[in-house]
């Protein structure tokens, strides 16, 4: 069992977004959460990779805790939350380069062929900030190809992109899954035509 | 000729440290502006540059593409 | 004379025309910056008063002297960028504010440092220097607020008219620097100061001080134009014109 | 498997990028130390040029005014970061995240002290500063300014979350900062009496081990409620 959710509770303000949620993430698998606008997927997701206490239940790496293993369930996690973390003032090479430093693959060369393939072509040398939001996005995404966490947690990866982007991600997230890793979004589109079987997490909309 | 030799020259009738140090960020600040200037334009030279590479690789995708 | 001078809002127009103005200004003018400090410190006879400190006299007064002429020359740059919206104009404020700053600076540090010897400190709270430091940081507010917006556009433009804003000022804060400073008038010092920086100067020191003069001026000039072209050039790198002039060079 | 990375490869990779991203915004990094300048040359236009005057209040008025040129730029800390999701990707860092605020602060001290430092002999000329309180003034400015940066990066870390910008981290952290004021003050004045400083230095010397080694913790903490 790679992850393991158990009775997540989440309250954000007066309201409970979820209520005892279980999720068991085995090697080889991907999951979509599902939900309609404020359900809670992304608070969830968050809870998953740590960056939200849950008000309730535990989450287990490897059958250990994840806060008392953070660094080593870190190290093999890869979060691409709401916000891509990318610094505006910084270039797609120059952004890769950093998260390509902290996750150990140093990059040898710019990936000019990767950000070509995101349709980044041309854009390579130009600060994030004069990029529109999707671009900004497939910079984001391009971390997918330069690390090994077995770990994905990706929020709306599909959002802007277009339908060769979806392509590419879609046979990225066939290729983790051939070598044992796992896959966690969240995504509005139905992943039909995604060449591998999707295991679902419906969450619903709580008034109370 | 006021002074009669280098080291009175230098010297300059004991205001030697005044008179040369405003002599010297005089010329180093009129100095810095133009080195920043011939920098400004050895970046812009390598803006351009970049600029030609970057229309080279999007040729080169838009040819493989239509291939 | 607009219709004279409209084709030279065109960038290129003018990126030509000061490549071709800048070796008339370069060249007399460090010539004469040669002539006029070996003439200066080497020939000129020493002040009676002051020995031979009162030297840095010839690259103080220059330097004072021009701090003021560019601004009124970025004043102009600014009144046409705002009022005829001449793209050139507003760049023209950018390659003067920081040549301007840096003359400011150096007449500020310049008579810093001629004060140590003759009135004992290094800085005194007179008039003149006070309101040359103010200059100086006006200055540094057009160059601060042209590098706060992401928009180049935008941004020279809103330097233009603080630009503007700072021309009407400065005599207002002239008068009332002059003024603070009379009202708190207890040191002796000041009134040498503007004792001292009104001699009636010997011939033989006034010409090595005009000469300087005037190679300061082109020398700056000459800076104005390459600064101007860096900006023209750093505006249309995308032209196919720019890029084949900077591609062309090789160093 | 994900190979291991050193604390020493991430703080490089941190410090790296943050300069970076401080070089393409240079003007951030200049205007409060020339705000700095600005507001030490209108004490004299507000009090008045006699030299004695200004050289009795010149301790107090550089470092209030060291202060509040120090609140101006310090939001930039966190608050981009917090606002594009790095902060995020730096708490998801395999590494214990205190590194990697002590990473941030250094960047930031950097950034803002070592101008400030080089400025410093400026401030006191301005001021008539007596020149036996030169090395004094710098020595507190050194020894303070690591207060600063890391007391402040507790403050931002604490409202970085918060729409509400410059009056409430003020408001916040100026009462922290009174004991460096303090000692800072009263070092450079007992120097520029002729006696030794380094009674109040040394107090100042503890305040600063102690703040940049207990803050980090308190800024991870406050970054876990604010990155909710």
């Amino acid at each position: 069992m790679l992850l393991e959710a158990n009775g997540v509770v989440s309250v954000r303000g007066e309201r409970t977004l979820f209520n005892g949620l279980n999720l068991a993430v085995e090697p080889g698998q991907l999951w979509q959460v599902q939900g309609p606008n404020g359900a809670g997927k992304s608070s969830f997701l968050r809870i998953l990779a740590g960056l939200l206490p849950a008000q309730a239940g535990q989450v287990h790496f490897r059958g250990q805790s994840i806060a008392d293993v953070s660094s080593q369930y870190h190290s093999e996690l890869l979060f691409i939350g709401h916000k891509a973390g990318i610094k505006p003032e910084l270039t797609a090479i120059e952004n890769l380069e950093f998260y390509a430093a902290i996750q150990g693959h140093p990059l040898t060369a710019p990936p000019y062929e990767l950000l070509e393939q995101l349709g980044l072509v041309g854009l390579e040398d130009i600060p994030a900030q004069r990029l529109s939001a999707g671009q900004q996005r497939r910079i984001a995404l391009a971390r997918l190809w330069l690390n090994s966490a077995s770990l994905w947690i990706l929020d709306e990866p599909f959002t802007s992109l277009d339908v060769s982007g979806i392509d590419l991600l879609h046979q990225r997230f066939q290729q983790h899954l051939a070598s044992g890793g796992a896959v966690i979004l969240t995504s509005h589109q139905a992943l039909n035509d995604l060449p591998v079987q999707v295991h679902t997490l419906a969450l619903e909309y709580q008034f109370e | 000729m006021q002074f009669d030799s280098f080291s009175s020259f230098i010297a300059m009738g004991g205001y030697g440290m005044y008179v040369w140090s405003s002599m010297l960020v005089t010329f180093i600040g009129l100095g810095a502006l133009a080195i920043e200037a011939k920098w400004v334009r050895r970046t812009l030279k390598r803006e351009a540059q970049a600029q030609q590479a970057r229309a080279q690789r999007i040729q080169r995708a838009k040819r493989a593409s239509t291939q | 004379m607009w219709r004279w001078l409209h084709p030279y809002a065109k960038p290129e127009a003018t990126y030509r025309l000061n490549q071709k103005l800048l070796p008339w200004f370069a060249v007399p003018g460090i010539l004469l910056l040669v002539i006029g400090m070996v003439w200066a410190l080497l020939f000129a006879p020493a002040d009676y008063q002051q020995g031979e400190s009162y030297r840095i006299i010839f690259v103080h007064v220059p330097a004072a002297f021009w701090s003021m002429g560019f601004y009124m020359g970025m004043a102009i740059a600014a009144l046409s960028a705002v009022v005829w919206q001449i793209r050139t104009a507003e760049w023209a404020i950018l390659a003067i504010a920081p040549i301007g700053a840096v003359l400011t600076f150096i007449s500020l540090f310049t008579g810093a440092v001629w004060g140590k010897p003759m009135w004992g400190t290094w800085w005194e709270w007179d008039a003149r220097l006070t309101a040359q430091l103010i200059l100086f940081f006006l200055y540094l507010g057009v160059l601060a607020l042209y590098a706060a917006f992401e928009d180049e556009r935008t941004g020279a433009k809103a330097a233009g008219i603080l630009t503007l804003i700072g021309t009407v000022n400065i005599p207002i804060i002239h008068y009332s620097v002059y003024w603070w400073n009379t009202l708190h008038q207890q040191s002796t010092i000041s009134k040498a100061i503007t004792r001292l920086e009104k001699p009636s100067m010997a011939p033989e020191m006034l010409w090595p001080l005009v000469v300087c003069i005037f190679a300061f001026m082109l020398v700056a000039s000459a800076l104005v134009l390459l600064r101007l072209n860096n900006e023209i050039l750093k505006r249309e790198v995308r032209r196919p014109w720019a890029q084949a002039e900077l591609l062309e060079e090789k160093h | 498997m994900t190979p291991a990375v050193s604390i020493r490869t991430h703080m490089k990779a941190l410090i790296q990028r943050d300069l970076r991203v401080a070089m393409r915004q240079r003007s951030d990094l200049l205007n409060p130390i020339i705000f700095l300048l600005v507001v030490v040359t209108l004490f004299p236009l507000g009090v008045g040029p006699e030299m004695n005057m200004l050289a009795r209040i010149a301790p107090g008025v550089i470092w209030v005014s060291a202060l509040l040129s120090a609140l101006l730029g310090l939001e930039r800390l966190f608050r981009d970061d917090f606002r594009d999701g790095a902060l995020e990707q730096m708490l998801l860092m395999p590494l214990a995240v205190e590194w990697a605020v002590l990473a941030k602060i250094a960047v930031h001290w950097l950034l803002t002290a070592v101008p400030l430092l080089v400025l410093a002999p400026l401030l006191a000329l301005l001021l008539n500063l007596p020149g036996e309180a030169w090395g004094a003034l710098w020595l507190s400015l050194l020894l303070g300014t690591p207060v600063l940066s890391s007391i402040g990066a507790v403050g931002v870390a604490l409202t970085v979350s918060l729409n509400k910008g410059g009056a409430l981290l003020s408001l916040l952290l100026l009462p922290l900062l009174i004991p460096l004021l303090i000692f800072a003050t009263a070092a450079v004045e007992t120097a520029a009496n002729g006696l030794s400083p380094a009674g109040p230095l040394a107090l100042m010397g503890a305040i600063t081990v102690l703040a940049v080694v207990l803050s980090p913790y308190a800024v991870h903490a406050a970054l876990r409620v604010s990155v909710n």
